[in-house]
């Protein structure tokens, strides 16, 4: 079975090179794109059917030494975690590609080329089981991504494309760093073998990556930028799917990997998190524009998805694996149709916006739904991961789940003022009657995503209940153990044994 | 009766290949008919570089135990063979870049003789095991070098030729000072010898010989262009013709840094508390100097030669760190360092060629990354590579080199070389921004009248290059393999 | 029984979806007859279960059933899950009879509007959610139901998309709820966090163990957050007249018969939790009171003919909290139901009149109307008196056993009783101040230039649910009356067993005392607004407080939301600018300055290039001498 | 026959090689004369090759005088060079001044 | 005695020898400072005479002072008398720091010396007669330093080469293509 992953990692990067190689007309290539994009979500299907939830623990993994001198090795393999990020991964990827089919790019081999290598490298990220390769494939997203935001954004891209890759880099190279101390420390560089770590400046050094990526407050300095200037779709992928990269660098290398620092950092870093929910939720609040909306509420649910994360208990980490999908997919639809709004009207300012909703009932819906989702009505899946995110720190000390309940409320009057902004109130300026509503091209790439949303909201214990081993009557995977071996200070306990064999 | 020294020629094979082409192309020069010259002695020099790759890849394979040869003057091993190897490589490389250079047909012969010669010469600084085949292997490429600098015969090629003359010499001069308080300490001049002489003579710390050390790490780091020995390195970059660049950017580092370990490792191993901290001193400067002045750069050769200064420093934190994984750090480090850069100035050349003129930032934009689509995404392979982005060498290179540091304790290296990546990313990145993410329009594709052909041969020394940066990457293992047999001839 | 229940949730959500997915191809009337249906089926499943529940013994009248594993996180599980009992039988009658009413009404309420799908669509998803509401087999669920008809509420009050009005209307009452919905959350993370389950059987079990006095009462306290800011009791109370923006429809089922009733139903659901918290639970019951008061002075000086209605929801409310406080849960249930009816009713009636004159709402324009439209008039006047509690009307007999319970509960209740009664009076007052200031009089000019008295009153759809309310306004109080047959509270205790017992004494002087005042009301507003005997006396101060609905809004803007902005505005300003992304610029400007530095020592002289080697070379050597 | 040193010892030679090559030194700073800055290259290299020579007197080897003598070839070769550069600099009608040679400059 | 005179030879040879150095750095004219040159070579024969190293000391002098100071004549003499102010031109901080570090070269080396001279310099060892003569070093130079033999002869062609390519008159223009833009400096 390990082909799948496999598969699942080579077959867009295959599919790169080929677009890349092959000189294909036109329109062909974004077919294509689109089609490996499609067979990506075949496979992962597959995957999660043939998935043992039950037992846990790396699956359909693979192994072979890279170079075998600093014990480094191509080891890669699915958790239940990775395998529900990979999902979202490929989903919103796709979505993506078909998005950019739609709304045609200038260059069409070189951009989808990159799509598809961004979509390979991500999986990579998602799926590596060796820390250097880990590493490799979490810079690989940058170089794609780097050149997605500087040649098709905005008019100031370069200017975020530097700060973004500065930024971002800055925060990995240190990484790197602590990656060589803790590899050559342990003598391998295997995610599985390794052991933990009790040094606090190599954890230091990857959360500095993480909390940069995923952005944690104040780090974030390159988020409204790049989430302006990048074409729609990049910027669905940067804020759905590549921050989650950096939660699940949180989840599979900090929390695992130095249970003592995590325990040392609790708070601080719960700090940072819970400023950034609220300064996040703030901003959003206040931001002129749709993106601006976005991209500072996509700060304040990755804030919310640390505080899960360093809740340190199976209400935080279940929770925050489920918010991490629904934050993906959520922040995804909304750029998408964000992007199908300013192609309309040509801006994204609610001085110019308004009054979509009358004759545009598909726009108006989708934008609806995907908001109020957001926004975690409660039924809604984000309620969900966001309850469970909210036990756990509360769990962990009440405070932060006071913050959080703060920011539940504070996300209800960004998220309306931004349905409201544009679908209600008077017709905005910018918005003429030829703008016409979604179109059925349009609808194929969104509605998949609602509907995600929507069967997520129907069975949210999909995903949390199945983010780690459930039962303990088959041994255990390591991650489950490490996790678990990590103090959790929820207090409660044997009712904290879910995430214990 | 005089007894001839045991002579090795297998050992020689790679060097006296090469010289035997810089013969035939000297001749080639004079007797060659004019229109044939350019592509003969092209031809036979592409052919001396293949024989030496060739040889020294039979040497490396036939030489796993370290022999001392010839007076003891040279040492057959695989740290010699493979650094034989690289430079082989970038030579043959930079026959295929040269081989249309716009360059006066008059000198084409002799340009391809110093060429060979030059690359001969760094074959043999390898190899050589005493002060005095040291000295002069160094003087040998570096002659041929500031002719080549200078060959060109426009008013910034003699600039540079001879500001690296003069530079050189002084460099060089410093060296032999070096060496003759070397030798005056210790009374010898092979390597080990030395090495014995100040463990039997109890010469450690001597003054002598840590003046003489410190005279000899001038020399060296000079020639790896090494903060604060680095500032002819802009300079003659820029001014020598760019195919002479590629080869000095990548094989005179080679064997520059080559050297410096196993001077450093075979000769003064007692005195390694000082010259590690040195050379890791450096290594920061050059690192910091390197990343920092190129920020504010506009002509994409000093850029390249900044960032050559900077990847001296990575490579120098191997050389400091003293340990085998720091040997296997730098031989693999050199191999994707020079694909890199010979790649990107292959792609220099070739922009060069089309605008007629210096190549710029500014110039760089456009649409040439679009409309050479090849050559653009290649340069910026190589600007990622640069950084240290998967999925080229650069990558592995810098983690192996970090690994080295580590080994040996020095976290705070690899701080420093973490922090000096950041910054490079700002003009590496700016590269990439002109080549791709300009405005169309902005600059005429090529204002030297009409484009000119492409240049085969320039895009496939572009395509191997490319080959070796995302292989070296690949193929690690067997890579490391062969670094690794290379360390073990150094005494580590 | 569970059937039934299954299908009285479901069918809801599935005509929702059904408008949602046909879209174009649902004709308008379509759309309105496929929400009605659905909610009528609805109903029928209630039925179903409510008479499958009758034939049962009383303690075997609770089933819970569980779909799937909703939300699940190490061992702690909420599934899917519905409680059928009679308490959420009694709740499913009420929303999806009342409901499938009002919907219908709707078909001809809305049949000028353009966008009567979505209307629709929103409705039947409204009575899915309370449904879920009622029906939630565990607090998680409850809370999700809670949320959700939240969300309908807001999608309604701002259905009329272009009026800002509406749309500021409409955030306003989703933040309060969400308020509500936070200190809900915060109370299940306590009971998770002390009883580890969020069933309510579980839950009510485990909490009495709890010695911890003080989680008991901040669960409590949590818990009745949510329902304060649901039902529109102070201190949250402030979204409802607002929420008038919403089509009549609306106002009619979620802000006055189903939604904001949700809070008095979460007390008596978790009942336990609140006598496990009787300070609380007295606050509850003295918040009801407070907000009774204060909305009926308020409801004086509204000349919106719905804010008026609204008011009197708030005040009516406020006695169902001071019932559900003081531990008459059936009693507050029963004037819920009763409720629901004629506030229902009012609305129906004032919609048909609002409709009439082209969705004027001032009465001040109004006047008149009786002799235009005498049924609507008619059905205006029971409701009137049922909602001040007139004998033989609903509202007497459920409103006066909550007076009489207060009277059984000691000092408190006895300053519960008082408020209550004075509430009684002021209820009078404005109920039929409004009743003469629309229906009374001379036709008004404004009238007189919209109404078409040739067409008739309205559409049939209108009047029938009008007329059927207006049945269940008049004699829905008979089945309980409650000294001599109480099958109500018989029915409800099985649920939640009442603390308190009034005597008989005490129910009457209740009665006689409230209907006294009521009709004490009735006859003031008859002086002032009827007869027109007297001016209406004006005390500036004391109109312009009431007027400004005691200053609530301002207080919570100056207080909360524009301290929030200008917080935000300063995050932006201060720190996102200068401090996030100034120090990027700065350190992009320090390595700038330091490459012009270094650039600068690169003079391309050659002479210095030398000097730097040989200089670095004399302290290298000297270093070295001096350490070696 | 064997020879004892006669006269000054080793270290006077190599103070005076040290000087030798501090003069040279001077003369490569402070020139701006190419030609002259060649002629001080050479001073640096002859103080080199006394303390050279100088070590090899010392140690009573030989090898310190071939050292040298390479030496000399190798100053040979860059006096070579560097005046075909001086030359062809002054056919391109280049200024004979290291001063002015600064086109190449960042 | 022997010694006696010994030492003043020294001392003369190396007066002058610093003398000319200082000459040569310090001459306006090139011209000039070549001759010192010669007159340092010369000295410094001289002193390798005192330390037995009679074939460096006549290589000095042919090689040297003979064949390269001859070249530097020649060319100085293409290029007329070219006359430079000494110290002029450059910034004062260039002067100070030049002057700075070769201070600071010598007192180094002699701060080495002197250091060292407790130590181990003092006992030379005593040399055979056939001490740095011409068989010595031709036997040298074919066995143990062969090596070193041919590569200064590798050196000395290349240079040869390099020399002649550089000093080489051009012919005319480029001739590879014709469109060679014009250099814009």
């Amino acid at each position: 079975m390990s082909w799948v992953t496999f598969l699942l990692i080579f077959l867009p990067l295959a599919g790169a090179l080929f677009v890349w190689l092959l000189p294909l007309p036109r329109n062909a290539t974004g077919g294509f794109a689109l089609l490996v994009g499609l067979g990506e979500i075949a496979l992962w299907i597959f995957a999660l059917v043939k998935f043992d939830f039950g037992a846990g623990g790396l699956q359909f993994d693979q192994h072979r030494t890279w170079f075998s001198d600093l014990n480094v090795s191509y080891h890669v393999g699915f958790y239940g975690f990775s395998l529900w990020l990979a999902g979202l991964t490929v989903v919103v990827l796709t979505a993506a590609i078909a998005y950019a089919l739609w709304a045609g790019r200038e260059r069409p081999r070189g951009y989808f080329g990159l799509m598809l290598f961004l979509t390979g490298s991500i999986v990579g990220v998602f799926t590596a089981q060796d820390l250097l390769l880990f590493y490799v494939f979490w810079e690989a997203m940058l170089i794609p991504l780097y050149v997605l935001v500087g040649v098709w954004g905005g008019t100031n891209r370069v200017r975020a494309t530097v700060t973004f890759v500065i930024y971002t880099m800055a925060g990995s190279l240190l990484m790197l760093a602590s990656i060589v101390v803790l590899g050559l420390s342990q003598g391998t560089f295997d995610l599985v073998q390794a052991g933990t770590n009790s040094s606090p400046w190599i954890f230091l050094g990857f959360v500095a990556a993480f909390a940069v990526k995923a952005p944690l407050f104040p780090l974030h300095g390159w988020l409204p930028d790049a989430y302006r200037e990048s074409s729609p779709e990049v910027a669905a992928v940067l804020s759905g799917v590549v921050s989650k990269a950096a939660a699940y660098g949180f989840l599979r290398i900090a929390i695992a990997k130095f249970p003592e620092p995590v325990h040392d950092f609790r708070v601080p870093l719960l700090v940072l998190a819970a400023t950034g929910l609220v300064y996040g939720s703030l901003c959003a609040f206040r931001a002129p524009d749709v993106r601006g909306v976005i991209a500072y509420s996509s700060l304040a649910q990755m804030g919310l998805i640390t505080i899960g994360l360093f809740a340190g208990n199976s209400f935080g980490y279940d929770g925050a694996v489920l918010q991490m999908v629904n934050h993906g997919l959520i922040s995804a639809t909304l750029f998408l149709l964000a992007g199908m709004i300013e192609a309309r009207t040509a801006t994204g300012d609610f001085a110019l916006l308004g009054g979509m909703a009358r004759g545009r009932p598909a726009l108006a819906t989708l934008l609806m739904t995907t908001g109020v989702i957001a926004l975690a009505v409660p039924l809604s899946t984000n309620f969900a991961g966001e309850f469970l995110i909210l036990t756990g720190a509360f769990l962990q000390a009440w405070g932060w789940a006071v913050v959080g309940a703060v920011s539940i409320v504070l996300a209800a009057m960004y998220m309306l003022r931004l349905i409201s902004g544009v679908l209600h109130r008077e017709v905005g300026g910018a918005v003429g009657p030829e703008d016409r509503d979604l179109r059925p091209a349009e609808l194929a790439v969104v509605v998949p995503l609602v509907a995600c949303l929507l069967a997520l909201s129907a069975w949210p214990a999909a995903i949390s209940d199945r983010a780690f081993a459930r039962h303990s009557a088959k041994p255990t995977s390591r991650i489950v153990v490490t996790l678990s071996n990590g103090r959790s200070d929820g207090g409660l306990g044997p009712y904290d044994a879910g995430a214990q064999p | 009766m005089i007894h001839r020294p045991h002579v090795d020629w297998f050992l020689l094979a790679p060097s006296n290949s090469l010289l035997a082409a810089s013969a035939i192309c000297l001749l080639g020069a004079v007797l060659f008919p004019a229109g044939a010259r350019r592509t003969a002695t092209a031809v036979v020099c592409a052919a001396g570089f293949v024989t030496a790759f060739v040889f020294a890849v039979l040497l490396f394979i036939k030489s796993p135990h370290p022999h001392q040869d010839i007076g003891l003057a040279v040492i057959r091993d695989r740290w010699g063979a493979l650094s034989a190897m690289i430079i082989a490589g970038a030579g043959f490389l930079t026959v295929l870049l040269s081989a249309r250079e716009r360059m006066k047909n008059d000198h084409i012969g002799e340009y391809f003789a110093l060429l060979a010669a030059a690359g001969g010469g760094m074959a043999f600084l390898g190899m050589s095991f005493n002060l005095i085949t040291l000295f002069l292997g160094l003087e040998w490429f570096s002659i041929c070098l500031y002719v080549l600098c200078a060959i060109g015969e426009r008013e910034r090629s003699l600039e540079s030729g001879l500001k690296y003359l003069i530079i050189g010499s002084f460099g060089s001069a410093v060296l032999l000072f070096g060496l003759a308080l070397v030798y005056g300490a210790t009374g010898e001049i092979n390597f080990e010898a030395i090495a014995r002489a100040t463990t039997a003579q109890g010469l450690r710390g001597d003054a002598l010989l840590v003046a003489g050390l410190a005279m000899i790490l001038t020399g060296l780091a000079f020639k790896a262009s090494a903060a604060p020995f680095h500032q002819w390195t802009p300079d003659v970059y820029e001014g020598a013709p760019t195919p002479v660049t590629a080869f000095m950017s990548a094989a005179t580092k080679t064997v520059a840094l080559v050297l410096t370990l196993r001077v450093l490792t075979t000769a003064f191993p007692q005195e390694a508390r000082l010259w590690t901290y040195t050379i890791a001193a450096i290594a920061c400067a050059s690192l910091a100097i390197g990343n920092i002045a190129a920020l504010v750069q506009n002509n994409v050769k000093r850029i390249l030669a900044y960032s050559s200064i900077s990847h001296a420093g990575f490579m120098l934190i191997a050389v400091a760190a003293n340990n085998a994984l720091g040997a296997r750090a730098l031989m693999y480090y050199l191999v994707p360092y020079s694909a890199m850069s010979i790649g990107s100035f292959a792609v220099l050349a070739a922009r060069e060629r089309e605008l007629g003129r210096a190549v710029t930032i500014d110039n760089l934009g456009g649409l040439f990354g679009w409309e050479r689509p090849f050559l653009g995404a290649s340069l910026a392979l190589f600007m990622f590579g640069f950084v240290g982005f998967p999925p080229t060498g650069g990558f592995v290179g810098k983690f192996y080199v970090f690994a080295a540091a580590r080994d040996r304790g020095w976290t705070w290296l690899i701080i420093v070389g973490v922090a000096a990546t950041a910054i490079s990313l700002y003009y590496y990145l700016g590269i990439i921004r002109a080549l791709f993410m300009r405005p169309s329009g902005a600059t005429r594709l090529a204002p030297a009248g009409g484009s000119p052909p492409r240049e085969w041969l320039i895009q496939g020394s572009v395509l191997l290059c490319v080959g070796v940066t995302v292989g070296s990457f690949v193929f690690v293992q067997p890579l490391i393999d062969v670094a690794r047999h290379a360390a073990a001839a150094l005494p580590l | 029984m569970i059937s039934g229940a299954w299908i009285c949730l479901v069918a809801p959500l599935a005509g929702a979806i059904l408008i949602t997915l046909a879209g174009n191809r649902l004709s308008r009337t379509g759309a309105g007859i496929v929400a009605t249906g659905s909610v009528a089926v609805a109903f029928g499943g209630a039925l179903v279960s409510f008479f499958t529940m009758l034939g049962k013994p009383g303690h075997d009248r609770s089933e819970l059933s569980t779909a799937w594993t909703w939300l699940g996180a190490g061992n702690f599980h909420a599934g899917l899950s519905i409680l059928v009992d009679p308490l959420s039988v009694f709740m499913m009658l009420v929303v999806s009879g009342v409901g499938a009413l009002i919907v219908g009404y709707s078909l001809g309420y809305m049949h000028s509007e353009s966008e009567e799908r979505r209307f629709f669509a929103y409705m039947a998803l409204f009575v899915f959610s309370m449904l879920l509401l009622v029906e939630s087999g565990n607090l998680l669920l409850l809370l999700a139901g809670w949320g959700m008809v939240g969300l309908c509420s807001y999608l309604l009050i701002g259905f009329n998309q272009e009026r800002p009005a509406a749309i500021a209307a409409a955030k306003k009452a989703f933040v309060m709820n969400a308020i509500g919905d936070g200190t809900i959350a915060l109370a299940l993370f306590l009971l998770i966090q002390h009883t580890r389950t969020l069933d309510y059987a579980a839950t009510f079990a485990r909490i009495g163990a709890l010695d911890n006095r003080w989680v008991v009462n901040l669960i409590a306290l949590g818990l009745l957050g949510g329902a304060v800011a649901k039902s529109a009791q102070l201190p949250l109370q402030t979204w409802l007249p607002d929420a008038m923006e919403g089509p009549t429809p609306v106002s009619a089922l979620i802000h006055a018969a189903t939604m904001v009733t949700a809070g008095v139903y979460l007390i008596v659901r978790c009942h336990p939790l609140f006598e496990a918290a009787p300070k609380v639970q007295d606050l509850a019951a003295g918040l009801g009171a407070v907000t009774l008061l204060l909305a009926g002075l308020i409801a004086l000086v509204q000349t919106d003919i719905k804010r008026v209605i609204a008011y009197s929801t708030m005040s009516q409310i406020g006695y169902m909290f001071l019932g559900a406080g003081i531990g008459a849960y059936s009693n507050a249930m029963f004037h819920l139901m009763t409720h629901a009816f004629f506030k229902a009713l009012l609305f129906l009636a004032a919609g048909i009149a609002i409709h009439a004159l082209a969705n004027e709402q001032d009465m001040r324009n109004m006047g008149g109307l009786g002799r235009l439209m005498p049924f609507t008039r008619w059905m205006f006047l029971i409701g009137s008196l049922a909602l001040v509690g007139l004998i033989p009307f609903s509202g007497f007999f459920s409103k006066d056993s909550i007076l009489a319970a207060a009277l059984d509960r000691g000092w408190y209740g006895a300053v519960l009783f008082a408020a209550g009664i004075v509430g009684a009076f002021l209820t009078g007052l404005y109920t039929f101040r409004m009743y003469w200031l629309v229906f009374g009089g001379q036709l008004s000019p404004f009238a007189r230039e919209h109404a078409h008295p040739g067409h008739g009153e309205g559409p049939r759809t209108m009047l029938w649910p009008a007329a059927v309310l207006g049945l269940g306004a008049a004699v829905a109080g008979w089945i309980q009356f409650a000294p001599f047959w109480h099958p109500v509270s018989d029915f409800l205790s099985v649920v939640a067993e009442p603390l308190v017992e009034p005597t008989g004494w005490q129910e009457f002087t209740a009665s006689a005392l409230a209907m006294g005042l009521g009709l004490a009301g009735i006859g003031v507003a008859w002086i002032f607004y009827g007869a027109r005997r007297a001016a209406v006396p004006r005390v500036a101060g004391l109109q312009r407080l009431l007027e400004h609905k005691f200053y609530f809004d301002e207080a919570y803007d100056l207080a909360f939301y524009r301290p929030a902005a200008a917080f935000a505005r300063f995050l932006l300003g201060e720190v996102e600018a200068p401090l996030v992304h100034g120090t990027t610029a700065e350190i992009g400007e320090t390595a700038t300055f330091a490459a012009r530095r270094l650039h600068r020592a690169q003079t391309g002289l050659l002479r210095t290039y030398v000097l730097a080697m040989a200089g670095s070379l004399a302290i290298l050597a000297v270093v070295f001498v001096v350490v070696r | 026959m064997t020879l004892a040193i006669l006269g000054p010892e080793l270290a006077w030679y190599l103070a005076l090689a040290g000087c030798l090559f501090a003069i040279g030194s001077l003369g490569v700073l402070l020139r701006r004369s190419p030609l002259i800055i060649l002629l001080s290259l050479e001073i640096m290299l002859n103080g080199a090759n006394l303390a050279l020579i100088a070590f090899a007197r010392a140690h009573g080897q030989g090898r310190g005088q071939i050292f040298a003598i390479a030496v000399m070839a190798v100053a040979a070769s860059e006096v070579a060079v560097g005046l075909g550069l001086i030359v062809a600099m002054n056919r391109r009608k280049l200024p004979l001044d290291v001063d002015r040679l600064r086109f190449l400059r960042g | 005695m022997g010694n006696f005179i010994v030492w003043v030879v020294w001392f003369s040879a190396a007066f002058a020898c610093i003398g000319s150095a200082v000459a040569v750095v310090t001459f306006s004219n090139p011209f000039y400072s070549a001759l010192a040159l010669i007159g340092n070579l010369a000295s410094l024969a001289v002193l390798y005479l005192l330390i037995s190293a009679e074939f460096v000391a006549a290589a000095q002098v042919l090689v040297y002072a003979g064949a390269v100071m001859v070249m530097f004549l020649f060319v100085i003499a293409y290029l007329g008398g070219e006359e430079e102010t000494p110290w002029a031109g450059g910034p004062t901080w260039q002067t100070i720091g030049a002057v700075g570090a070769a201070a600071a070269l010598l007192v180094e080396v002699i701060v080495a010396v002197g250091l060292k001279a407790g130590g181990r310099l003092s006992d030379e060892a005593s040399v055979g007669g056939s001490f740095g003569s011409p068989a010595q070093i031709g036997r040298l130079f074919l066995t143990d330093h062969l090596l070193a033999f041919e590569i200064t002869s590798i050196v000395l062609l290349v240079a040869a080469v390099g020399g002649v390519v550089l000093g080489h008159h051009e012919k005319g223009p480029h001739d590879w293509g014709s469109a060679a833009p014009k250099e814009t400096p």
